[in-house]
């Protein structure tokens, strides 16, 4: 039995979760919707914790789907880069849905729960089944699972505020044309080489050389996955979905979905193109990197003026999606090692902050910055948290955001990058003056008189701390995640055909 | 609804034919064109249409919402559950060659059984969001179309 | 990357593709430029079964049948696997239609419109609401209106 | 074989004439009756191309998807909300540009396309053929459509069978619970 | 007293602080139980730095590195002299503060006392977090932690002038310290591997000389707190702290820890031989001379005492920089020197501005006439570190800026000497004005007070409660008794060392 479960992890992986979620729609009842998908969370982190174990010494686990041999059948195909990226995935998954109990239970009608927690483990089987394939098509299916899984739960923020229907439905849409972009630069790829297999894709590029399919194939899949990560100026969708979603959904979605779409740009950039050096070099310094600069300022400004802390939160996280984007643009090692860190990195803080932003909404009922005044008394641990996550947002040293601001500056100073270098330094000082207007807001204002705000139940607090301290701990102990980053960056450059700088 | 009476007349004679033709296009799937997917549609349509006609009620009496439920969650079990036997018969998730004798009759079956479980799923899922946008009470008066 | 000759004969054999790209091109235009939330969903979908048909035309070939055995050795087939893909691209269209028009009659029953023209401007004035500290909840059309008539 | 091109050419033609009318006519009206029954038009359409491109299974689930579910979906929801598009104020020039933009991307990208109908395309050299030679000895089904799809790409098929059951979940979640009695408006006061 | 090793005596001297933070929180509701834990962590603290400096004294060098945060990069922490005084001035100046706050908080009624408390001991510890650091980035941990802990205080007041005085002491600390020192940093590590601190230096041979100036220029403007010129903005409005927490900042922790991590940059990253060879801190020579001029014209334009004193400080401080900058043993030596008699000094002036304004809530040296006669004990302890701050003899200030003159004539900038005497009178001018009008200007006639009601028997002011008033005259009484030990403490720092351990052979 044991040698049956550890032979069959990465399929084991993805259908616990898919199986989990018909059984939560038959029985339909809020409380064992949630247990059940609790156990597979937790299983499924422990899957994914395995997974990395076996991939850290820089193998490569194959697992052929229906026993086919890829590329004729469909392959799942794990290193050390997606066990990585599954670990971040149900690991956010563990601590979120303890904390949703409660805001659940607040937020969504009693009746609705069972089928909320339903359409969480979808998403949940969506991301995973996105970053464990090896197959390009297969992405496209789960990330269509995830994404339509998403679209609802950040509409069922309606019983809330009205407003997340809008915000869902604007998201649907520009979801689904960047699925459709996706699925033109896959055809275009298919076509250039007969096969969808990722390994094979690489190899039959190599083989059959450049064209003009793959150059298209490549902007059409980078434009595409870019709408689902919130590049900067296709970003749209994400202040408003992020801010209406409930506090759980906010939670998750933030902490994960941005960080797979981002992971599948960095499986196609550089695992399946790298045909041609030098137009994938001049997209990247040319189109991604101006994008990225512009998505650490211009966003990070754009929070600054926010008036409601859930949006802040929101269009910090495009900026720090320009980050992610800025260490790929690199094309060096320390570049997308940095890439990965913040990827993990800003999983833990933007997982912690949103739970912060959460906890409120379920104690004073809004995330208006207004309605925050001098809470830091009344919410102690709360408020805590949110001035860990908030230090690691700006990069303050002893939290994960430090580690991954330090690596991103080394990796443009290596490249001799320095207006680059100063760009990075210079906006996270931005975030200095967002994160400082909500900790003032805390501490330093008399909370409204007629305030009968309390700190939130221990079932978010747990959580939410849980989170903070692992904000501090990879912040004080960044060897264990910059050893397995640098192992999937150099995994990732290994398979790749580019000529390194 | 008295006007509807060519209407209701026709389609109750028009649904047995269609429930027929979806059994035979998810059984023929293999020799022909078609399979579970386009088998499920046209079973829901059969259902559809006597719920446009007959009114959601008169067909949620036929075919229970939580009936609807547990069939669309069944068909995605059974074809998953399909895979996790694989699996615990030690072959690859999905492999089918751990059902029946293996070769042709295993990979016949699994095919089998795999497109009943997507008709299932379809069929159900289709008649439920029907039923769901049904259920709303409609805006409209006939003669605004 | 090969040169590229404009004969008749690399007309004929690309036109095809033109004609789904205008195609195409139309639908994501609907999607983009249309206020209507339900044109929107139809312009998508247009978009989406125009990207079937390039996919499709990829895989036929000249002389060749539907890939259905025929027994006969000689049978030349077109190449199934677009058709596997797109198959589950339409079921995958389907269900984001589905989803997308369920958002639609919802947002008509929250707000009173699907025009989003109307929507921003609602949104716009729940957001004035939203900032002010003495945020009266706003609801519906109807208090929408009372706001606005209020507001003169 | 030369008649063989024509008569292809000439339904294609003859398909893609209706197939922008009817694209254009989408557009242009605003009657959303009539652009259901436009849109169940071209999903008929593009299912006779569909046969024409001896995609027979495409062509039966986008006409029973498209002129079907989906028509019914869109009168559905118009009868839950309104039957004519307004006029929007926005103007069309980002939209047109973003439009063109992105089909000289597309276009530019055929100009390398093998031709249409070439037998020589690296598609249907690498892959595909062994799907075409090797389904009747593995799989023994003579729709090789059917034994990629359930066997071949089977993991792609049950994806595909849980979007659809995403999608219920999803509406059930939107459009509250199945039964009709728990039908109360769930809109915030 | 117990014997400790060096490696725990360093994690007593920056633990008790912390730890005595857990114990103000639970005496929150119990005002002496967690103002006495304040001082009396304070005097542990002190006894344990005191321990430490008997080992540096027997030739040890006591050292610990307790965790590795990113490869390569540890928090470790290692005792060498400049790092052993700073220490030992901001765990001794600790407990006359830590007494000073218990009498003016709870004079001025201030509420929020445990967060203040607890601010202040994490600040403290900070601080000798970054004197013992090993390293530049256990020292740049440290240095963005004084400048979380410090800015609760200075917003205590929690007013809006309170709120925006503290965003921009936030703002500027915090840019310059992640724009300029963090760049520096991850430049000196991506250029020469390496962070630890060595004597003499680790940048030659690694860096471009052409750009050591540019390196030199971001750490320099990174360390924000050294308030050099034009990055001091953040001490005057950090005026509208308590006057306990302006001693903190001005005297203990904040700006002494900025002018700190400038020698330490000069003497153990670029190295004091490197730097006169290369004249790479030739342009912050001057750069220095205008900012300690400058400084101090303003200052003698501010009416504001508090105001004028943040001047004050903003000019003394850029001494020790020009201090570094001059790149010669006894510049180095004065700087070090003048840390610990600017800082007796300063906090004997700010306690007495605090004592004056908790006893008569005057805030302007214009409104201060007659006053010293009514408050002696004050006006003495004033009159004593004001003299100290100039610099003239017999009082500790003397020393230090007749090293800094020495160093200045070895490096052969006798400017630099015109420089030091031209701010002196300065000093001069903006000080001891005050002093004057307390002593010797008249009282103003009781009509024209507004308090006029306590004008019986002429005596209509009295001096501020005991605890404010006994840790100013203990500080003043340093500020005389320092002269004594201005030997051994010059042989002390003879030990900084100047040129790189190995020699080339």
């Amino acid at each position: 039995m044991i040698d049956l479960i550890t032979k069959n992890l990465p399929a084991l992986q993805v259908v616990i979760p898919l199986m989990a979620a018909p059984i939560c729609a038959i029985f339909n009842r809020g409380r064992l919707a949630w247990t059940i998908a609790f156990i597979v969370a937790i299983v499924s982190f422990a899957i994914s914790a395995a997974l990395l174990s076996q991939t850290l010494d820089g193998g490569v686990i194959s697992y052929h789907l229906g026993g086919w041999a890829p590329p004729i059948g469909i392959e799942y195909r794990v290193d050390v880069l997606n066990a990585f990226v599954l670990l971040i995935v149900s690991g956010i998954a563990v601590v979120t849905l303890p904390y949703a109990v409660k805001s659940v239970a607040q937020e969504i009608p009693q009746e609705k729960q069972g089928f909320f927690y339903t359409a969480l483990l979808l998403c949940l089987t969506g991301l995973l089944g996105v970053t464990i394939t090896g197959d390009a098509f297969n992405v496209f299916v789960f990330l269509e699972i995830s994404s339509l899984s998403t679209y609802a739960l950040v509409a069922t923020g309606a019983e809330r505020n009205r407003r997340a229907l809008t915000a869902a439905y604007n998201y649907l849409i520009m979801g689904t044309v960047g699925a459709t972009f996706f699925v033109i630069g896959l055809g275009l790829l298919y076509m250039a080489t007969g096969t969808l297999n990722m390994v094979d894709l690489a190899h039959q590029i190599t083989l059959r050389g450049d064209s003009r399919m793959l150059h298209m194939g490549f902007a059409f899949v980078l434009v595409g996955i870019g709408l689902k990560l919130a590049m900067f100026p296709l970003h749209l969708w994400l202040p408003n979905a992020y801010t209406f979603a409930p506090s759980a959904v906010s939670v998750f979605i933030s902490a994960t979905s941005t960080k797979v779409a981002v992971y599948v740009l960095l499986r196609f950039m550089f695992g399946i193109f790298g045909f041609d050096y030098a137009y994938q070099q001049s997209t990247l310094q040319y189109v991604l990197l101006p994008l990225a600069l512009l998505a650490m300022f211009a966003a990070s400004l754009v929070a600054v003026f926010q008036t409601d802390l859930k949006r802040m939160l929101a269009y910090s996280s495009i900026a720090q999606v320009g980050y992610m984007l800025l260490g790929t643009a690199f094309m060096t090692q320390t570049g997308v090692m940095a890439t990965v860190i913040h990827l993990f990195n800003h999983a833990v803080t933007k997982a912690t902050l949103f739970m912060v932003a959460g906890a409120f909404v379920y104690s004073v009922g809004s995330s208006k910055i207004s309605d925050l005044k001098g809470l830091g008394r009344a919410m102690p641990w709360t408020s805590a948290a949110f001035v860990v996550g908030g230090l690691s947002l700006i990069g303050i040293p002893l939290t994960v955001g430090f580690v991954s601001k330090w690596y991103l500056v080394q990796a443009a100073l290596e490249l001799g990058w320095w207006p680059i270098a100063a760009a990075i330094v210079l906006s996270s000082l931005i975030a200095v003056a967002y994160v400082w207007r909500i900790v003032e807001t805390l501490y330093l204002h008399s909370p409204s008189p007629d305030s009968k705000a309390k700190e939130a139940p221990l079932a978010m607090i747990i959580p939410m701390w849980v989170l903070a301290a692992a904000t501090v701990y990879f912040g004080t102990h960044a060897a264990l995640t910059s050893a397995a980053a640098s192992r999937a960056a150099s995994t990732l450059i290994s398979a790749s055909n580019i000529i390194w700088q | 609804m008295d006007h509807h009476s060519i209407l209701r007349v026709v389609s109750k004679l028009l649904i047995p034919p269609i429930i027929v033709y979806a059994l035979y296009v998810q059984w023929h799937g293999d020799y022909g064109p078609g399979g579970g997917f386009q088998a499920g549609v046209i079973f829901a349509v059969a259902f559809i249409l006597y719920g446009l006609v007959f009114g959601v009620e008169a067909m949620t009496d036929v075919l229970p919402t939580s009936f609807i439920r547990v069939a669309m969650s069944l068909g995605v079990l059974i074809y998953a559950g399909t895979g996790l036997y694989a699996l615990l018969a030690g072959y690859n998730f999905l492999d089918y060659e751990a059902i029946g004798h293996g070769g042709h009759h295993a990979q016949e079956w699994g095919i089998l059984i795999v497109e009943l479980g997507v008709g299932i799923t379809v069929a159900s899922v289709m008649i439920g969001i029907f039923v769901a946008f049904a259920s709303r009470t409609p805006k409209l008066k006939d003669e605004d179309w | 990357m090969q040169e590229v000759v404009f004969d008749l004969e690399f007309i004929i054999g690309h036109y095809n593709y033109w004609l789904f790209v205008i195609l195409m091109m139309t639908g994501l235009y609907i999607t983009v430029s249309r206020g209507n939330l339900i044109k929107k969903v139809v312009g998508l979908n247009l978009f989406q079964t125009s990207v079937f048909m390039l996919y499709i035309s990829m895989g036929k070939i000249e002389g060749g049948t539907a890939p259905i055995l025929t027994g006969d050795p000689n049978t030349v087939y077109s190449n199934p696997v677009p058709h596997v893909l797109i198959l589950t691209a339409i079921v995958v269209g389907i269900a984001t239609t589905a989803l997308a028009l369920a958002l639609v009659v919802r947002i008509r029953e929250e707000f009173g419109t699907i025009e989003e023209d109307e929507l921003t401007e609602i949104e716009e004035k729940l957001e004035f609401a939203e900032q002010g500290d003495d945020a009266i909840p706003v609801s519906g059309e109807a208090s929408v209106n009372k706001r606005e008539s209020g507001g003169k | 074989m030369m008649t063989g091109i024509s008569l292809a050419a000439v339904i294609n033609v003859l398909l893609f004439t209706f197939l922008v009318m009817t694209a254009i006519a989408i557009v242009r009206v605003r009657h959303l009756f009539a652009v259901a029954m436009l849109s169940g038009v071209f999903s008929l359409l593009s299912a006779g191309l569909f046969v024409a491109l001896d995609a027979v299974d495409v062509a039966f689930t986008e006409a029973a998807v498209g002129a079907g579910i989906s028509t019914v979906l869109m009168l559905g929801t118009m009868a839950l909300t309104v039957t004519r598009e307004k006029s929007t104020k926005r103007s069309p020039v980002l939209p047109i540009f973003v439009c063109l933009v992105t089909g000289a991307a597309l276009v530019y990208s055929t100009l390398d396309m093998p031709a249409f109908g070439t037998a020589q395309a690296p598609i249907h050299e690498h892959v595909a053929p062994d799907y075409i030679a090797r389904t009747p000895e593995e799989i023994g089904v003579p729709n090789i459509v059917t034994g990629i799809l359930a066997s071949y790409r089977g993991y792609d098929t049950l994806g595909e069978t849980t979007v659809i059951f995403t999608a219920a979940v999803a509406v059930v979640l939107l459009l509250g619970s199945f039964s009709r009695k728990k039908q109360k408006r769930t809109g915030k006061e | 007293m117990i014997a400790i090793d060096g490696s725990t005596g360093i994690l007593l001297a920056i633990g008790i602080p912390l730890i005595v933070t857990l114990f103000i929180a639970a005496f929150s509701r119990m005002p002496n139980l967690r103002d006495a834990s304040s001082v009396i962590a304070a005097v542990l603290t002190f006894l344990v730095v005191l321990d430490l400096l008997g080992m540096v004294n027997a030739g040890q060098t006591p050292s610990v590195s307790l965790f590795e945060v990113m490869p390569g990069l540890v928090i470790s922490f290692s005792i060498e002299p400049l790092g052993m005084i700073f220490a030992l001035v901001a765990s001794g100046l600790w407990i006359p503060a830590a007494i000073y706050s218990i009498g003016y908080m709870r004079a001025e009624n201030e509420r929020h006392l445990t967060r203040f408390n607890i601010c202040y001991a994490l600040a403290i510890s900070a601080a000798i977090g970054i004197a013992f650091s090993a390293n530049l980035f256990t020292l740049f941990i440290f240095y963005e932690v004084l400048t979380v802990s410090t800015y609760p205080l200075v917003a205590h007041k929690q007013t809006d002038e309170a709120r925006r005085g503290a965003r921009t002491y936030l703002a500027i600390l915090m840019s310059t310290s992640i724009l300029f020192l963090l760049t520096a940093i991850i430049w000196t590590w991506s250029a020469t591997g390496t962070l630890d601190f060595q004597p003499g230096g680790f940048i030659a041979g690694h860096v471009d000389p052409a750009l050591v100036p540019v390196l030199l220029a971001l750490f320099a403007f990174g360390i924000g707190k050294a308030a050099l010129m034009p990055f001091h903005r953040w001490l005057p409005s950090a005026m509208v702290a308590p006057t306990p927490v302006s001693a903190l900042l001005h005297a203990v922790a904040v700006v002494k820890a900025g002018v700190f991590t400038m020698l330490k940059v000069g003497v153990y990253v670029f190295g004091v031989d490197y730097l006169s060879q290369t004249d790479a801190s030739q342009w912050l020579v001057w750069l220095a001379s205008a900012s300690i001029l400058i400084a101090s014209i303003i200052a003698l334009t501010k009416d504001d005492l508090k105001a004028r004193l943040a001047y004050s400080t903003v000019s003394q401080l850029s001494y020790i920089t020009l201090g570094m900058a001059m790149a010669t043993q006894m510049g180095i030596i004065g700087g070090t020197m003048h840390i610990v008699t600017h800082a007796i000094g300063k906090i004997t002036l700010f306690m007495c501005a605090g004592a004056i304004y908790v006893a008569t809530h005057k805030k302007k040296v214009s409104e201060l006439d007659g006053l010293g006669r009514e408050m002696p004990f004050t006006f003495i302890a004033f009159t004593i570190a004001s003299i100290s701050i100039i610099g003239l003899p017999p009082f500790a200030g003397a020393w230090s800026k007749m090293y800094l003159m020495l160093g200045a004539a070895n490096s052969g900038q006798l400017a630099l000497i015109g420089v030091l005497l031209v701010s002196s009178l300065l000093n001069i001018a903006y000080l001891m004005p005050i002093v004057a009008r307390g002593f010797f200007a008249p009282s103003p006639v009781a009509a024209h007070s507004l308090g006029a009601a306590a004008a019986d028997d002429g005596k209509r002011w009295r001096e501020a409660p005991f605890l404010c008033v006994l840790p100013l005259c203990l500080t003043a009484l340093l500020c005389i008794l320092l002269v004594f030990e201005i030997g051994p403490l010059y042989e002390f720092l003879l030990h900084i060392p100047i040129l790189p351990e190995v020699p080339t052979p």
